[in-house]
């Protein structure tokens, strides 16, 4: 099975999910139509989906996922204390700036993920990211230092672990 | 009452806009301001007191609802706008080609 | 940094993995036109902007690729003859133009309401194409060919 | 039954053309000739048979007050009948002209002059306000496109202006429609005109002065005529034609009588607010005239002139007075078309517009010159032309209406129209320019259009007849006068 049609055949099933979500199954006419309308999108933009071949199974990157999860949700509580502690703060100690940081991940998603996941942390944002240097430009509330490895071990360093084994 | 006056305020201000501004798009803009002013208005005029909105729901009766008429009128005339201002931007793009500007006051090869 | 075609990789990568929610939300909008609010005109409308999201992430070479625009403009003024071959035949059943030929069905049943649901059908088509034929024609304008 | 088609046809049309026209643009010449023919023949067909009828056409099988519904009386039959004769000669005119303006992609032109006849049709023929309006729009939004068809700089600049006037007044007439729409709570122009007389009559005065404002700026009457000097001398030729000959009246004057005298009741002070602003019309627009030498440029002004006539017609508002102005509707969009076509084919052949570059027409261009002449002297109001006998009405209803000043200053624009006119025959056609004669002339559709209106313009003279005006004009009259007529027409009771 191609890539592209393995990506049609995951947007008709999603697809198909989602119709019945949103119709709450009450007869057979709506869920006919759910098919056809499955088709017709998996048809019409079907092969986005999936782009490259992974190389862990899905069970284990399932798994992944989910501690994922938990970790991004335990890195955030940390850094909404952080920034509440500045907020906070009388004297206001931030001293913002832009850095730049490197990433090991080369797939698309999994980089979409990552700057996301920084992008959602309070404190940093992400700016631009250039793919091919593998480079990510980041505006930070309170730049700790100007070394790029130190930057990265501390924003960028604490999801790619864990995203690698999810996507990659 | 008040939300009438403020709607025709709101007229007044796109027309000032499309007569006095100099630049195309800002014209443009007075012109969206004007029509979404008066789609507003008529969407007011619709509006009848502690009335529900107008759709049919499966097992719920519902008698006392807004008219749903001028709903359906707006929907028609805001298309009309979209159409209208697409022109109109496919205009000024086409004028900034040939005169190099979006200034009316320099757009003024016709006289008279 | 080298300028692509396009936006970010983040942008394309959210745009890849969202754009058949987009058209299959606008399609169930289409579908559930004579049942709940929406219809053609709504549905129609999203779908074109499924488009025009992919054509802002990827650009437009991108597009011309993946779709025929020569062809979405035949959707577009097919739909409208349809439209009114819909109202004729509306009046060679009897009743006027555009009346409702078709019997009616069952009140909230997917089947229901005679030939609006075709109707609405025809207008997502007209809608969505001529909203994405019309912002695709003011894209390609190149602007910085004037200027000073 | 014939109604709903002429809205269809043209419709069809355009959507037809744009999906099967390739790059040559020898489909959508048929096709959009064969439309408008039909809708010709249609049209002639129903103004003869409707006579002092009325019929109505209810949409999708409802019933009145809840669908859109159209109606047929002798009134909208014959601004039918003018809309469809003016564009099938434009039609005619257009096929050389455009290869000769636009090389390529002259099928966009056919597609959009057909959605123009769709609006104008719809206009005419719809019987409710809300439709109207969105009729008009699709009328106005292909005219914006044609008048920048050329590509040229001006053309732009005109077009720009011309659409932002437009969506203006569009706007002032869409609150119109809703502040009708909030005091009546029916959009259906038969049952508006049936509450209004039970309600406040304050609401006439302001909807009133709003659609004044609107359509006033559509049929472009003095105060509200800027934009038409510029749109009317840019668009090409044959839509300039259409423009002045047809759409300011099909979706000023038309529109204005049917609110004012068929929904309104014919009110005394609009009447005289018609009377003031049509002999203004009358003066300036010729005065502005005089001065031209772009002939373009000339003919838009006398268009705000002659609607003056018109508007000054309708606002004398007895039976003589109507009766002129109704006859110097088709006059005007016989003679005033006809001397777009002769400008055209001057600036196609000959590639200019200025009169003073002109010279020795009647050698290079004997038909175009000939018709010209025919065209001048009919606006002019020469005897035994049509527009003598328009004028002459319209000056006697004054007369006869107890307004002797109105008369005097239509008179008077009558003699700077004769000048400005003899301006351009002495130095424009008969001018003392040598011209070599050009390679090309004008192609055979160009000079049967010409020669067509030129014919008409002669002919429709008879009109006035006793025996032929009981079955033209009079029923047209009969509708206008019949005010409130209207509703029990349209309602049946």
């Amino acid at each position: 099975m191609t890539l592209q049609n393995r990506s049609r055949l995951f947007v008709f099933i999603f697809s198909f999910l989602v119709w019945l979500a949103l119709t709450s199954i009450r007869d057979l006419e709506e869920v006919v139509a759910g098919l056809l309308v499955a088709a017709l999108v998996s048809a019409i933009a079907g092969k986005f989906l999936i782009t490259s071949e992974k190389s862990e199974h899905i069970i284990k990157r399932i798994f992944s996922a989910i501690k994922y999860l938990f970790k991004f949700l335990w890195e955030m509580v940390k850094a909404n204390l952080h920034v509440a502690y500045i907020v906070i703060n009388p004297y206001l100690p931030i001293n913002p700036g832009i850095v730049k940081i490197k990433t090991k991940l080369t797939k698309d998603s999994a980089l979409t993920v990552l700057t996301n996941s920084i992008t959602l942390t309070p404190g940093t944002l992400t700016v631009d990211i250039n793919p091919e240097k593998k480079e990510i430009y980041i505006h930070w509330i309170d730049v700790l230092s100007k070394d790029v490895e130190k930057n990265t071990k501390s924003i960028g360093g604490k999801f790619e672990k864990l995203l690698t084994e999810v996507f990659e | 009452m008040i939300v009438y006056i403020l709607c025709f305020a709101l007229l007044l201000v796109g027309i000032y806009g499309a007569l006095t501004k100099k630049d195309l798009i800002k014209i443009i803009l007075s012109l969206g301001i004007m029509g979404y002013s008066v789609n507003l208005m008529i969407i007011l005029f619709a509006y009848k007191k502690d009335a529900g909105y107008a759709i049919l729901v499966k097992d719920a009766v519902s008698t006392n609802m807004v008219d749903p008429l001028p709903q359906a009128l707006i929907l028609t005339s805001i298309v009309i706008e979209l159409g209208i201002t697409a022109m109109l931007v496919a205009l000024a793009i086409r004028l900034f080609e040939k005169y190099k500007t979006f200034d009316i006051t320099k757009i003024r090869r016709l006289s008279g | 940094m080298k300028q692509t075609e396009g936006m970010t990789l983040i942008v394309k990568t959210v745009t890849r993995v969202s754009v058949w929610l987009i058209v299959l939300y606008g399609i169930y909008i289409i579908m559930h036109g004579h049942l709940s609010p929406g219809g053609g005109f709504a549905g129609g409308v999203i779908i074109a902007l499924a488009l025009l999201n992919v054509m802002l992430a990827y650009g437009g070479n991108f597009v011309k690729r993946w779709v025929n625009i020569g062809f979405l403009h035949d959707i577009e003024s097919s739909s409208a003859a349809i439209f009114l071959a819909m109202g004729i035949l509306g009046m060679a059943m009897g009743g006027g133009f555009l009346a409702n030929f078709i019997s009616k069905g069952q009140l909230f049943h997917l089947l229901s309401a005679g030939t609006i649901p075709i109707l609405n059908i025809i207008i997502s088509a007209k809608v969505s194409m001529g909203l994405f034929v019309v912002v695709w024609a003011l894209s390609i304008f190149h602007l910085d060919k004037g200027g000073k | 039954m014939i109604l709903p088609f002429l809205i269809i046809i043209p419709l069809l049309a355009a959507f037809l053309i744009t999906l099967i026209s390739g790059e040559k643009d020898n489909w959508a010449i048929v096709l959009s000739i064969l439309a408008v023919i039909s809708l010709l023949a249609l049209a002639l067909f129903s103004f003869f048979t409707t006579g002092n009828d009325t019929f109505i056409y209810e949409m999708s099988g409802w019933k009145i007050p809840l669908t859109i519904c159209l109606v047929q009386d002798a009134f909208s039959m014959y601004m039918l009948v003018i809309v469809n004769l003016i564009a099938l000669t434009s039609l005619m005119f257009s096929v050389t002209y455009i290869r000769h303006i636009a090389a390529e992609g002259a099928w966009k032109y056919y597609a959009l002059f057909m959605l123009l006849v769709t609006g104008m049709n719809g206009v005419i023929a719809t019987g409710d306000i809300f439709n109207l309006f969105v009729f008009m729009e699709i009328a106005l939004f292909s005219t914006y496109a044609l008048v920048a068809f050329g590509g040229k700089a001006e053309e732009y600049e005109a077009a720009f202006k011309y659409a932002v006037m437009g969506s203006i007044s569009s706007t002032l007439i869409l609150l119109g429609i809703g502040v009708l729409y909030s005091a009546t709570s029916t959009l259906t122009m038969a049952n508006i005109a049936a509450i209004l007389p039970t309600i406040n009559p304050q609401v006439v005065f302001w909807v009133g002065a709003l659609f004044l404002a609107g359509f006033g700026l559509k049929a472009a009457i003095m105060p509200f005529h800027a934009w038409l000097p510029d749109a009317h001398s840019s668009a090409p030729a044959p839509i300039s034609a259409m423009l002045s000959g047809v759409l300011i009246k099909a979706l000023g004057v038309y529109v204005m009588v049917r609110i004012f005298f068929n929904i309104f009741g014919g009110l005394a002070v609009f009447n005289t607010i018609f009377m003031v602003l049509g002999t203004v019309s009358i003066m300036i627009g010729v005065l502005l005239a005089l001065g031209q030498w772009d002939f373009k440029r000339l003919l838009a002004y006398h268009s705000i002139s002659q609607i003056g006539y018109i508007i000054l017609g309708f606002g004398l508002a007895n039976p003589l007075g109507i009766l002129g102005a109704v006859f110097h509707l088709l006059n005007h969009a016989l003679f005033k078309s006809l001397l777009f076509y002769n400008a055209g084919s001057v600036e196609m052949i000959l590639g200019t517009r200025n009169l003073k570059k002109m010279g020795n027409m009647t050698k290079i261009l004997p038909v175009t010159s000939f018709t010209s002449m025919v065209a001048s002297l009919s606006i002019a109001g020469m005897p035994p032309f049509n527009g003598f006998f328009s004028k002459l009405i319209i000056i006697v209803a004054a007369i006869q209406a107890g307004h002797p000043v109105f008369a005097f200053w239509a008179v008077l624009g009558s003699l700077f129209t004769l000048a400005s006119f003899m301006k351009v025959q002495r130095y424009g056609f008969r001018g003392e320019n040598k011209i070599e004669k050009p390679d090309v002339g004008a192609s055979r559709g160009m000079k049967s259009a010409m020669i067509i209106l030129a014919v008409l313009c002669l002919v429709s003279s008879a009109l006035i007849i006793p025996g032929i005006r009981e079955v033209t004009l009079d029923p047209v009259v009969t509708v206008i006068m019949n005010k409130t007529g209207y509703i029990h027409e349209v309602l049946g009771r």
